[in-house]
């Protein structure tokens, strides 16, 4: 509808949006905001203006380095990511295209996999792990984030691979493809924004799971979970530390978040909802 | 599509996934209801021996537990609340033309990158606190006596923490629904006399019910193991007044090292999470074939 | 050689890891690896670690309430090779009682704290109050009120509200103890439901509620000390670390209007809190670098550790509380005004007699048995429950009374 | 009553002028077909009239009054979409129930005026099902259904059918055709199919890139297509346009037969040619015909005509039946 | 070589019986027309064909090899589909040269393959662009040209053009015909537009529901049809049928008679009647006749036939062009 839409609508919608915006990401902004500050000033009031000191920042890199759970984090998250994606596009190929009367039923089952509680399991795996070696070890980790996002991880790409026309994985059966080749040189290119998207939620999730990476890794593959639980409350004045610390821990995320949000956005709108 | 031969490699190429998950969930699984029998305290590995249904008896007996399901259902049905009419609200706001749209819809989202520790600290110490928060800073500013939410409020607090996380992903599935509404539809109902919030009513809330049910669902499943959050602002607290199912285990699994309990929580927690689950498919999945 | 070492993120611990390369210059062939993490998930861990034998530490830092319990279930190694010079002698007997079991020694500690009243010697001035030398709680309750009353902007009292068995519950328990009351009777009968347990918890309601400050159930330790360093608070008692930082001039705006005295006790009883705390460096019986980690733990407690931090930081920055040397050094003395009463607190302290009535458990505020941290931290809901006057007193203790009672029928003291 | 009027009415989007300067006049009770080729602004015409876009400039007038800035619902006009655009999620009862609900007319009269059109649709054995479940047809009719019941000043029509397949086309055509008899209410409909154009219409208006090429009954058209472009545009198979020398013969710059005005002769006539492909319909054989000197020409024989690749024929065209334009394109 | 049979191929899905029994036989280079109504199971037989589905029950020879077995890739078989099916995230250039790459064959050779393909389909100039850039018809060659390059013993066609409007698929079916031609390979052509089947077939196959009801050239049916129902599927606008006396008189229960083959006149005839509607589509005039004891009939008049709603004609039937059915519906 290209409507006219009036001005004066438009800046009252804009005026409306923006504060909404401003009050949802306040939090964050603050948070940042604060890591500027000096510990005295973070507990000082609102203050929107800090002294920009970075002094927050030295401090957090001091007590703990930043850059080995980040590497972890990255590590981690992308890599069960990957495997997830490997494992799930096959499966929901044979969901989407050839599915049955129970496809909708595995789903669902796979689905509530996901509802089952952590810490019921924890020492059961905490020794499957210490006897496997995995414990503190990035593929462990890997490996745990995998199983635990596969379930979605398929559901997403099912609710893609089915906005794709079967016909066309026809045609590539006709002109002589084999299952892999209707697979990675048809399916999967054409599913790329949905693929996509599955991936960057997967990256998000994997990026803030808190329970496992902290539970599972002590040093060598602690992520920025981690990290992050080494400043939760120490003593004394840390209002600015943990800020600082916090922005740390999130900005990796947050920003390839932003940068991708049109992605993730396109991918949504074909599979999930429509 | 559907020859024999596809069909075969199908069900092989879905056994990975399924073979997985099903270790994924068996093992584990196994386990729990093995330890659910077993008197078992890490820190007492002496008194290791066959429990019958004492650990049971013992979680279920516990003063907390109807409180924690209860909590369970609040907190996941009022964050559900609060994402989906929040959702809805916003992605109407920011489907309507706006200057820079992009950066509103970067801003909005932006929580939902947070990770669930940092979320909740933020929260407690620079928005909530009863003595530094941005919340008493306003109280004070118009000569209110701040509010001690963790303590006053402690629920509904986790509650606001949890759906300020939540509520980016549910604007963004609702907001891409809202943009796949037929624009002949809508003009359509102009054309018959729709106003509004008629056309809000009987066009565009039908039209999201399908995105409706994928934010119910996938976020039921997250927010039924929501701990973190609970962990660093009131530890389930004061008294129960926060203590989810989650939240309960996890007392009973990492600061009593009762694994025997834990395990009985557990599997109650599974029965429970199943019978959501059921009952959320039955209700809701319906929607999701079409 | 890598070790891996467990540590708590307060301050002593993480200037420590900043002086860890003195460590690393000594010992070329020891690499360190920190995992610095907060009190709680630190515990959880570690004991997760620890019991489970995930082996993923070589150096633990561990209270004085686990030494002995994961003494007893032999996992801990016992410390026999701190080296020559290490003066075990040295380190206070207190402290040092609540690491041995069995005539070894399976901790070190690295630093230790008892309690005690922090108080502004300018408001006490100006309400016209003199602190006495073993002052009651009757006293700190008129006190606090009146202050409370001369100052609308300050709080009388700061204590510990926030749920917690190592939070608001080492607060109650001390006061408890002081009160008379115990945890557990000798057939570990749980004692909530008698008078001294109801009148101490009443008075710490009413006195909170009266001169508190808002929002307490909220505020353990960091709060409480960001409260005072503010000025916000007329008295607070806590562990004794908490004089260094009040006292420091860089953070407290009070450091030169604070004195500190005895924790209080209640007319007619004979029992300060019995409070005792220490940070303790230990090595877990799965680690297999068993000597280096004895390396560095030595090095850590040692003397000579001490005497480096006051040549690079200041004696005011010393860990305290674990040798007697420490509270005999002139400089020390002269650079912290709380040593005094810190050693008088530390030695007042007895683990094995919390109470005046027997009790079938050792541990001042906090009882040492494995089932504590659950119960402690439930009661401790409880009552914060009661302190954020979502229920009352009487309710609070009764619910802490069935829930000890079903706890420890459960883990078998009962029978 | 359902008069509409443009006046000068000119639509811009952006700086792209789709449609550069209109007027017409539509009569009370006319059916009306908007016919050009794709993206001549058919369409936005109409969603102009509808009020779902606003002129630029210029006015529309709806029995006299002015309504250009009026809302759509004001208007008292009926769309039905080429996606029908049904409501998907309520019944075919509903859906033609939901303009009336909109105007708060009272149940009872709702439910009559329902069942009413439902009867005239042949829809009554449907009303409870979702579009979902309808055939392409049905929900065509259901689309009309919620217009007709409000029984609006006039119905427009964005290419109703073009959904739809043949067979059925040819049915719903018949169906809309006697629904304009039934109601004598105006209707504009916009369509590409030279069939439906030429069979329902009062009044053909072609447009070409915003212009109006011509306007005048079908047969008008057929007969005495005012340019070049109508003459191409209206007519299947296509006239044949021929140039050079032959149209010089008729002092034309170009002159147009069309292919079932050639008489066909394998003995003798006007021009010689050789069969190409010749499509064979059965009743209709189409001959694709090169022809000396003048180029590829199309003729219609009857389907009994039997000639094959590569024969000679001979081509007559019928007298009176040529068309002749001018260097502009216009029929002389 | 492209000889295609079929031996008491059957089809069911679950317990629906898509297909009973067919026997087809298909010889090398031959252009096979599936026609029959929507649902019939055309796709469903062409996909058997492919090996898209497997046979139930049957076998399928290529060229006297059996295939029932094979996946769809071995049978040496090419389908463009209704949809095209182009792969989106590919050039032109790659879509053509996918079967190739599949049947990695030599770079070199691909190209020269590819490139000669585009050249006789008039895509050199777009081998560039993704299928997105292209509109309908360059699509839908761009799939032809992947079916070609292979070299394929039959093209499978799937409804082709169906997404496609008027204008252009005339252009196309003329292009395929070319094709077909050209190349002389099998080619089996599902459809349910009758210009289509009629111009490009040698041979139309008639199904109703999953039976094949009549085999044999395009005019063979509209001439000959065996039995009702190729009567009236076969021939645009419907043959009339005609049952009770009329039919009686000439021995059959129903007799058949093309609108083509009915004459007109104002004056005299065999039959009397009313007109109805009339649609004047300038080349031919259809006229709805409501005839005195028969019913409705259908006549062709041609473009000039000035008649008007209400008016009487006499109609009189082509001697020889009556068409007698039995009560089986068999033709006699
Ligand atoms: N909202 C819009 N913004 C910009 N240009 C538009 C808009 N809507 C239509 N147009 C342009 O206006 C022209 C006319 O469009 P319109 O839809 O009226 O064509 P049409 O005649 O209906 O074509 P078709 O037969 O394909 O439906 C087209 O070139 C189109 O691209
Ligand atoms: N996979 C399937 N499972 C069950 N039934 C099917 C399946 N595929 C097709 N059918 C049924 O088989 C019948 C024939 O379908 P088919 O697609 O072959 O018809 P068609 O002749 O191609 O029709 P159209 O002209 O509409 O394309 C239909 O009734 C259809 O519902
Ligand atoms: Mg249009
Ligand atoms: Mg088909």
């Amino acid at each position: 509808m290209a409507r006219r839409v009036s001005t004066r609508h438009k800046v009252i919608a804009t005026f409306a949006a923006w504060l909404v915006a401003f009050v949802i990401f306040f939090p964050i902004l603050y948070m940042v905001i604060t890591s500027l500050k000096t510990e005295p000033e973070a507990i000082a009031g609102i203050n929107l203006i800090p002294s920009f000191t970075l002094e927050s920042y030295v401090a957090v890199q001091q007590q703990n380095d930043y850059f080995k759970p980040f590497m972890n984090s990255v590590v981690i998250a992308l890599g069960s990511t990957l495997v997830a994606l490997i494992i799930a596009i096959p499966a929901a190929w044979s969901m989407a295209f050839s599915p049955t009367k129970r496809t909708k039923d595995i789903l669902m089952w796979m689905l509530s996999t996901k509802m089952m509680p952590a810490v019921g399991v924890l020492v059961p795996l905490f020794i499957i792990f210490r006897d496997t070696g995995l414990l503190d070890t990035r593929i462990g980790l890997t490996m745990i984030l995998t199983l635990i996002n596969l379930p979605i991880v398929v559901w997403m790409l099912y609710t893609y691979f089915r906005e794709i026309p079967g016909e066309i994985l026809e045609a590539a059966r006709m002109d002589g493809a084999s299952l892999s080749g209707e697979i990675i040189y048809v399916l999967t290119p054409m599913a790329v924004p949905g693929i996509a998207s599955t991936m960057l939620l997967n990256i998000i999730l994997a990026w803030n799971e808190a329970f496992w990476t902290l539970r599972l890794a002590a040093a060598n593959a602690a992520p920025l979970t981690a990290f992050i639980a080494s400043f939760s409350s120490p003593q004394g004045l840390f209002w600015a530390k943990l800020s600082a610390a916090s922005t740390l821990a999130i900005a990796p995320i947050l920003i390839m978040g932003w940068f991708s949000q049109r992605q993730l956005v396109r991918g949504l709108t074909f599979g999930a909802v429509k | 599509m559907a020859t024999r031969q596809t069909r075969t490699l199908a069900r092989f190429m879905m056994a990975p996934a399924v073979v997985l998950l099903l270790i994924w969930m068996i093992v584990p699984l196994s386990m729990t209801i093995w330890y659910s029998f077993q008197n078992y305290n890490l820190l007492n590995p002496m008194t290791r021996g066959f429990a019958g249904w004492s650990n049971y008896v013992y979680f279920y007996t516990d003063p907390a537990f109807y409180q924690a399901i209860g909590n369970t259902l609040m907190l996941v049905g009022g964050v559900l609340f609060i994402t989906v009419v929040g959702g809805i609200l916003l992605a109407l706001l920011l489907d309507q033309p706006i200057f820079g749209q992009g950066i509103v819809r970067i801003l909005v989202i932006s929580p939902f990158f947070v990770m669930p520790p940092v979320a909740a600290l933020v929260w407690k110490n620079m928005i909530m606190h009863p003595g530094y928060g941005v919340f008493a800073d306003i109280s004070r500013f118009f000569g209110l006596q701040p509010v001690d939410w963790f303590a006053q409020y402690p629920l509904f607090s986790i509650i606001i923490i949890v759906a300020w996380q939540w509520l980016p992903f549910a604007t963004l599935i609702l907001l891409t629904a809202l943009q796949s509404l037929d624009e002949e539809q809508k003009e359509a109902a102009e054309m018959d006399g729709a106003n509004f919030l008629n056309r809000f009513w009987y066009l565009t809330l039908p039209h999201l019910a399908r995105a409706i049910t994928v934010v119910i669902l996938i976020q039921t499943i997250f927010l039924l193991a929501v701990y973190a959050e609970i962990l660093v602002t009131t530890n389930g607290g004061p008294g129960y007044a926060s203590t989810n199912l989650a939240f309960l285990i996890y007392r009973t699994a990492l600061l009593s090292y009762d694994v025997g309990g834990a395990s009985a929580g557990g599997v109650i927690a599974v029965i429970l999470a199943n019978i959501v689950a059921i009952f959320l498919m039955r209700a809701v999945g319906r929607n999701l074939d079409r | 050689e890598t070790i891996t070492i467990a540590t708590v993120n307060n301050g002593d611990m993480i200037r420590m890891q900043r002086l860890a390369e003195d460590f690393t210059a000594k010992h070329p062939d020891i690499q360190l690896q920190w995992v610095t993490l907060e009190e709680n998930v630190l515990r959880e861990r570690v004991t997760t670690d620890i019991a489970a034998g995930g082996g993923q530490y070589d150096v633990m830092t561990i209270g004085n309430y686990e030494v002995p319990i994961w003494a007893k279930q032999g996992w801990l190694l016992e410390l026999d090779g701190l080296g020559d010079d290490y003066d075990v002698d040295d380190l206070l007997p207190a402290i040092r009682g609540g690491l041995t079991v069995d005539g070894k020694l399976y901790a070190a500690p690295f630093y230790g704290e008892s309690a005690m009243i922090m108080y502004r010697t300018d408001l006490f001035e100006a309400a016209g109050l003199e602190m006495p030398a073993s002052p009651t709680w009757e006293f700190i309750g008129e006190a606090a009120r009146k202050i409370k009353a001369d100052n609308p902007d300050v709080n009388g009292i700061c204590l510990r509200g926030k749920a917690g068995w190592g939070e608001n519950m080492a607060f109650i328990t001390a006061l408890a103890n002081s009160y008379g009351g115990r945890w557990f009777d000798e057939n570990w009968q749980p004692q909530f439901d008698q008078p001294e347990w109801k009148e101490a918890f009443q008075f710490y309601i009413d006195l909170m509620n009266d001169a508190g400050p808002a929002g307490a159930s909220s505020n353990g330790f960091n709060e409480n000390l960001t409260l005072f360093q503010q000025g916000k608070c007329g008295m607070w008692m806590d562990a004794t670390v908490a004089a260094s930082f009040v006292s420091n001039p860089e953070d407290s705006q009070v450091a030169d209007k604070v004195d500190f005295a005895i924790f209080p006790s209640k007319e007619g009883v004979d029992n300060h809190g019995h409070w005792l705390w220490s940070w303790n460096l230990a090595v877990p019986a799965s680690s297999g670098k068993a000597e280096a980690a004895q390396t560095f733990i030595s090095w850590a407690t040692d003397k000579a550790y001490t005497e480096m931090v006051a040549e690079k930081e200041g004696w005011a920055n010393v860990p305290p509380g674990t040798r007697t040397s420490l509270y005999e050094n002139a400089a020390y003395k002269e650079a912290a005004p709380f040593a005094e009463p810190t050693l008088e607190a530390m030695n007042a302290a007895d683990i094995t007699k919390p109470s005046v009535k027997p009790v079938p458990y050792t541990g001042g505020q906090f009882v040492a048995i494995p089932e504590f941290q659950g119960l402690g931290t439930t009661v401790g809901q409880l009552f914060a429950a009661a302190l954020a006057g979502q229920s009352s007193v009487d309710d609070a203790l009764a619910q802490a009374q069935n829930i000890a009672t079903r706890e420890m029928t459960r883990a078998g003291y009962i029978k | 009553m359902g008069n509409i009027t443009l006046k000068n009415v000119h639509k811009a989007f952006g700086a792209t002028v789709i449609i550069p300067d209109i007027d017409l006049d539509i009569a009370d009770g006319e059916f009306v077909v908007f016919v050009g080729p794709s993206g001549c602004g058919k369409s936005t015409l109409l969603r102009l009239i509808a009020g779902l876009e606003d002129t630029t400039s210029g006015t529309i007038l709806i029995d006299g009054r002015e309504v250009t800035d009026e809302a759509p619902a004001k208007r008292g006009l009926a769309m039905v979409f080429q996606s029908y655009a049904l409501y998907p999620h309520m019944s075919v009862y509903n859906n033609i129930a939901f303009p009336l609900k909109m105007a708060k007319v009272d149940k009872d009269t709702i439910d009559r005026k329902v069942r009413s059109a439902a009867t005239t649709l042949n829809l009554t054995n449907y009303l409870e099902r979702r579009p979902g479940q309808l055939s392409g047809g049905q929900r065509q009719r259901v689309a009309i259904g919620r217009a007709i019941v409000r029984q609006p000043k006039a119905f427009l029509f964005d290419e109703p059918l073009s959904n739809l397949d043949a067979a059925l086309r040819g049915t719903m055509r018949l169906e809309i055709s006697e629904l304009h008899q039934q109601l004598a209410t105006t209707m504009i409909y916009v369509t590409h199919d030279q069939v439906e154009a030429m069979t329902m219409a009062d009044k053909i208006v072609v447009l070409n890139a915003g212009n109006i090429e011509q306007v005048g009954s079908p047969l008008e058209l057929y007969r005495s297509p005012r340019n070049l472009f109508v003459a191409g545009f209206i007519g299947s198979p296509r006239m044949n346009l021929i140039t050079g020398a032959e149209a010089a013969k008729h002092g034309a710059q170009t002159i147009g037969v069309r292919p079932e005005h050639l008489k066909l002769s394998t003995a003798s006539g006007t021009w010689k040619g050789t069969v190409g492909v010749a499509e064979h319909l059965g009743s209709d054989t189409f001959l694709h015909i090169q022809v000396d000197g003048i180029g590829q020409v199309t003729a219609r024989a009857d389907g009994e005509f039997a000639v094959d690749h590569g024969d000679q024929v001979w081509l007559t065209p019928e007298p009176g039946k040529i068309h002749r334009f001018n260097e502009a394109g216009e029929a002389i």
